[in-house]
């Protein structure tokens, strides 16, 4: 069991201070900002380090922030043997976002990084199978991004909702 | 905007094999779905057959997408996405919204009182045996036993009227709210509720008799699909699904919610007692005691539950919550739901995200359908127990 | 050997288990109900239509509001004040003409979220199921009692009073401006005169308005007391 | 009772199509009863009605309004469809099935024609039903059409040998082929005049004998836990999928009349035909016939009650039951009936 600031403190020894950012002044859980480069080997080290072992992530889901013109990417993750959660976010810019996957630490990233590909547009470096998944192959634009207009015809179509 | 336009990968064939006598044999890719009997609803699996052997099999999904959570946020009210919520999993509503209303108000600090708690625990826990019930059926449907499935929604009728009665509907009940309940039970919610229970406890056992062990059922789900713990778990994979492969698992007692720690009631898994750990009968029959242990919660309830207070005490007058973020998660009947809710201090959402149990549970399919034959992938598929509601959202 | 002859055992046995409960319910009764010739008691929370009490609306737009797939319809026009739309049966006074309240029950999600913040409980579910008809455009179901020949009348009588407040406004506007002007003209001659006489038009033209206003006011007060005392009879003659 | 009806009607062959139109007419009859049966055993085994209205008395005319829809609806032949074979196949199966009846005594009084081979001739016949099934499923051009018929074929070859085992082991001790000659041989009591002197109670063994052939009739009419050709979970609808209207009507004729016809094959062999089982009592042609046929109706009952209690069997477990079971068994069934005869 260890608190977010013991596992920021761990991973900053291990990677490197400037690389991380400790969010705790919100009124939920506190986060770690991770740089989307390294997102692969935290999350290995994560996962194998023992006493740390987050074998299970719980979420993973795309998020849009129009504000600071960025799309970022939230990872939620446990352990089910040390019981302890963490939450890791990346930001990236909206014209350039892609990172590195996660599909081959954590089966559970295979189809929420399509889910978050087929929403946000959010392209995940690495994966097997980097397909949209709930809207059709030829579907244009990305539905949750907060700027989204609907295409008006899908294949000869007249899209009406 | 960008024009995408990625295809699926290529399914290769084995190339032709002689078969000895001047003829040729070959794969046969198969699509079972979206209209299939046993896809329990519009999932498509394209299969690759050698013989009626499956040596891969790919889940498509999306048929059933409505974009749950850009709805939610063009609602300008919080309380407004919860009949959105009740869609996800149309089979158990109540715990969708049970989750949604715990995570809201965790986020907004809301405790609500007694009463309230029981209720919702009570509805929950009458949700899950419905829900079994409904899994347990059509899973025997799916097997080719008919009756069982009757049998069952007879039962899981009764606790739809139980809900009728206290909030009006029978599938989709919009009656979790956050910070309280659309309306209290009627008075006679605590006699129906017993006799629910009286009577169904007699249902399981022949229930059991008639189905779970039937020898033919028996030989048709043991050591089919089996899921190991390890990758169960690498999955992502949760609920009775998980806890089939032996994985005690439950978040009810895990990751503490509502007031599950003023009941006793056990955590069931599977242990293999007719093939393999983790196999199809493994997750069935976690689903079969699992009523069982509901029914022990339910009558617990019962017993403490208080008469007085107000189920709409706790209610906001205007839902703003602070700007922040929260994942709370949940179990249903199908597994772990979690909400992913971000508040910007308005009334609208900035963003839900539901991390649904059937979308997660059914990414394994096809790593535990290599080998199976073609009906043992229904098999497979009725023992994950997915709604197409909740995996496409 | 042993295993098949106890699996042979169990298979005969396990059958015969299940034949027998089939059995049993082959003379159980059933729990059909025949739908068009019996009906089911339905408790009295049943979500199945929505229904407004259109003389209880006051026009607020709170079901609207409320309503997560946007299936009410309302319209309102102001009504004049030499208008009296009387009060609902909760007590509320009725200011708005609801000239439209169409609620597309194609559309209804049935979650009674609009029923809840209406404050003269004026829309309600009630136990209505059989409205299937042949076109999605039958399921709007208008509400509002109001004909077309009303609509327009009230929709003039606003406009009526537009314009008769503009024209006032004007006409006040047109006073002053020439007050403003005759005070540029004389305004060096005499020092403070036209400042009372400004003062003294303007208190004209309002006490006027304010006594007309006053009138009206007392009028809709009286009818208002008259019709409380006649429900006030009602209640007693009841009891 | 050719020769009755050769006493008023005029030419030979106006007596042999009369003669020969009496088991459709049994059949077009018994199919309508028996699908309104099984809805109806379906229902009540389910805590239900079944059909309640069409008809007035607990909906017995459903069966007959159904007929009229399917005759009334659009004959589909799916584009890509080998259209001969398609629209073939049904006849074929139901010719199978039909053609058998020929062979079955319904009374002392009745045969379709005394064939000294009967039951060897009925083995013989129904077969061609599973080669209707496969143009059904290769004529569909439907990858589960195609699945379906493949299961049929393998399922239906390999449950002719137990189910022909099995008759051969009745036919040990009758000594003829022939059905009528076989149901003769039943009349009168045995045991202290008590227990009627039927095939079943002959010896043990044949009790056995009667539960190895019921078992491999079910597979043969592909009723549940075997209805692998058509199990409509896995396979939407195996070799019927693309067939609607009274196309598939004639298959579901088909899959009634392979019931009965099985069933009264099992009557014939071990229950004693049309043999009352009382004695003499309610003896005659006529309750010939009323017995024959109710004896048939018990075991249709009995399949329809399995039906609704069972699930279904997986392909290569129904090759193991066939194949592991109850061909071993069957001959070793024959076996011990032949020494059974040799010593008493």
């Amino acid at each position: 069991m260890k608190t977010a600031e013991e596992l920021h403190r761990i991973l900053a020894e291990k990677f490197g201070e400037e690389l991380f950012e400790l969010k705790q002044d919100e009124p939920a859980a506190p986060w770690i900002i991770v740089k989307a480069e390294q997102i692969r080997e935290v999350s290995k080290f994560l996962r194998d380090e023992p006493g740390l072992r987050f074998d299970s992530l719980m979420c993973l889901s795309g998020v849009h922030y129009p504000k600071e013109n960025a799309l970022g990417v939230t990872y939620h993750l446990f352990s089910t043997s040390e019981k302890h959660k963490l939450t890791l976010k990346v930001i990236m810019p909206e014209e350039d976002a892609h990172l590195p996957t996660v599909e081959q630490i954590w089966k559970t990233a295979d189809w929420h990084e399509r889910e978050a590909y087929d929403m946000f547009g959010i392209r995940f470096d690495g994966h097997p199978d980097p397909r949209r998944i709930l809207c059709p192959d030829d579907w244009e634009g990305y539905p949750l991004r907060k700027d989204y207009r609907v295409q008006e015809f899908y294949r000869g179509m007249k899209v009406e909702y | 905007m960008t024009n995408v336009k990625e295809k699926g990968p290529e399914v290769t064939l084995s190339p032709p094999v002689d078969a000895g006598n001047g003829l040729k044999t070959q794969e046969m890719v198969i699509n079972m779905g979206p209209q299939h009997p046993s896809t329990h609803g519009v999932l498509r699996m394209e299969l690759t057959l050698n013989g009626e052997i499956v040596t891969r099999a790919i889940p498509h999904i999306g048929y059933l997408h409505r974009c749950f959570e850009k709805h939610s946020e063009a609602m300008n009210d919080y309380n407004k996405v919860v009949p959105y919520v009740d869609r996800m999993d149309y089979v158990a509503a109540m715990n969708n919204e049970l989750g949604y209303a715990i995570a809201m108000e965790r986020l907004m600090d809301i405790q609500v009182n007694d009463r309230v708690e029981y209720i919702r625990v009570l509805m929950a826990e009458l949700q899950r045996i419905a829900s079994h019930l409904l899994a347990l059926g059509t899973f025997g449907l799916d097997i080719g036993a008919f009756t069982p499935f009757l049998y069952c929604f007879i039962e899981r009728e009764k606790i739809l009227d139980i809900f009728e009665k206290a909030s009006g509907a029978r599938l989709l009940y919009n009656y979790i709210w956050i910070g309280g309940l659309m309306n209290d039970v009627p008075a006679d919610f605590k006699t129906d509720t017993a006799a629910f229970v009286k009577s169904f406890r007699p249902k399981i056992k022949e229930l059991n008799d008639l189905l779970s062990h039937n020898k033919i059922f028996i030989d048709r789900t043991a050591n089919v699909g089996v899921l190991p713990d390890k990758v169960a778990i690498n999955y992502g994979v949760s609920g009775p699904s998980l806890r089939g492969s032996g994985v005690a698992w439950d978040l009810r007692k895990d990751d503490h919610y509502s007031i599950y720690d003023r009941f006793e009631y056990d955590v069931i898994v599977g242990k293999g007692e007719m093939g393999t750990v983790g196999d199809c009968w493994d997750r069935y029959i976690v689903r079969v005691w699992e009523m069982e242990e509901s029914l022990k919660i339910i009558e617990q309830a019962l017993d403490q539950m208080p008469d007085e207070g107000d189920v709409q005490e706790a209610i906001p007058k205007k839902i703003r919550p602070p700007a922040g973020e929260i994942y709370c998660r949940t179990e249903t009947p199908r597994g772990e739901l979690g909400y992913y809710i971000i508040s910007d201090k308005s009334t609208t959402p900035f963003r839900v995200k539901a991390r649904a149990p059937s979308f997660v549970n059914l990414s394994v399919l096809p790593a535990i359908s290599v080998g199976a034959m073609v009906a043992d992938m229904v098999a497979i598929i009725g023992s994950i127990d997915i709604v197409l509601g909740e995996v496409d959202r | 050997m042993v295993k098949a002859l106890s699996d042979t055992y169990l298979t005969f046995k396990t059958i015969f288990t299940g034949m027998g409960i089939t059995f049993r319910h082959l003379f159980t009764k059933s729990v059909t109900v025949q739908y068009p010739l019996q009906r089911d008691v339905l408790p009295e929370r049943v979500r199945l239509k929505l229904h407004v009490n259109i003389d209880d609306c006051i026009g607020c737009r709170l079901c609207e509001r409320a309503c997560p797939v946007e299936c009410i319809d309302i319209g309102t026009i102001k009504s004049t004040d030499d208008d009296d739309l009387g009060e609902t049966s909760t007590g509320h006074k009725k200011k708005l003409w609801v000239d439209k309240f169409d609620i597309d029950m194609a559309k209804c999600c049935y979650c009674e979220l609009c029923v809840h913040p209406c404050p003269t409980d004026c829309i309600t579910m009630v136990e209505e199921y059989e409205y299937s008809t042949y076109d999605r455009n039958d399921l709007i179901f208008p509400f509002s009692d109001m004909t077309p020949e009303q609509i327009e009348e009230a929709n003039r009588k606003l406009e009526e009073e537009a314009e008769a407040k503009r024209r006032k406004k004007e006409e006040a506007m047109l006073a002053k401006k020439k007050k403003a002007e005759a005070q540029a003209a004389g305004g060096e001659a005499e020092g403070d005169k036209p400042k009372d006489a400004a003062s003294g038009g303007s208190a004209e033209t309002s006490g006027g308005g304010d006594k007309e206003k006053a009138a009206r006011r007392a009028e809709r007060e009286a009818r208002r007391a008259a019709r409380r005392a006649e429900r006030e009879a009602k209640k007693k003659s009841e009891e | 009772m050719q020769q009755f009806l050769e006493s008023f009607l005029p030419a030979g062959p106006v007596v042999v199509f009369v003669f020969s139109i009496i088991p459709l007419m049994i059949i077009l009859i018994y199919a309508l009863f028996a699908i309104w049966l099984e809805r109806k055993v379906a229902g009540h085994i389910q805590d239900r009605l079944g059909p309640m209205q069409t008809g007035g008395w607990h909906g017995w005319a459903q069966t007959i309004a159904d007929l009229l829809k399917m005759i009334q609806k659009e004959d589909i032949v799916p584009a890509k469809a080998d259209r001969f074979l398609f629209k073939m196949a049904p006849f074929i199966a139901f010719a199978a099935s039909y053609a058998a009846f020929v062979a079955i005594p319904f009374s002392s009084g009745y045969i379709g024609s005394m064939i000294d081979v009967g039951v060897f001739y009925i083995v013989a016949i129904t077969s061609l039903l599973s080669v209707s099934i496969i143009m059904a499923g290769w004529a569909s051009n439907n990858k589960w059409s195609l699945l379906g018929a493949m299961r049929t074929a393998a399922q239906t070859v390999s449950y002719e040998v137990p189910t022909v085992v099995t008759i051969l082991s009745v036919i040990i001790v009758t000594g003829t082929l022939n059905l009528m000659e076989v149901t003769e041989m039943q009349t009168g009591n045995a045991f202290l005049g008590f227990l009627p002197n039927w095939f079943i109670f002959h010896s043990p063994f044949m009790m056995i004998a009667f539960v190895l052939f019921f078992i491999a009739s079910l597979a043969e009419s592909h009723r549940v836990p075997f209805d692998l050709p058509e199990s409509e979970s896995e396979l939407v609808g195996g070799y019927q999928t693309e067939y609607s209207g009274m196309r598939w009507g004639l298959f579901m004729l088909t899959e009634y009349a392979d019931m009965l016809l099985l069933s009264l094959v099992g009557a014939t062999l071990f229950f004693g035909g049309w043999n009352s089982p009382f004695g003499s009592f309610m003896d005659g042609p006529v309750w010939g016939a009323f017995w024959m046929l109710l004896k048939g109706m018990v075991l249709v009952f009995v399949m329809m009650w399995l039906r609704w209690t069972l699930p279904r069997l997986r392909v290569d477990q129904l090759m193991n039951l066939c194949w592991k079971y109850l061909i071993p068994l069957s001959f070793v069934n024959l076996v011990l009936i032949a020494l059974w005869e040799m010593i008493f």
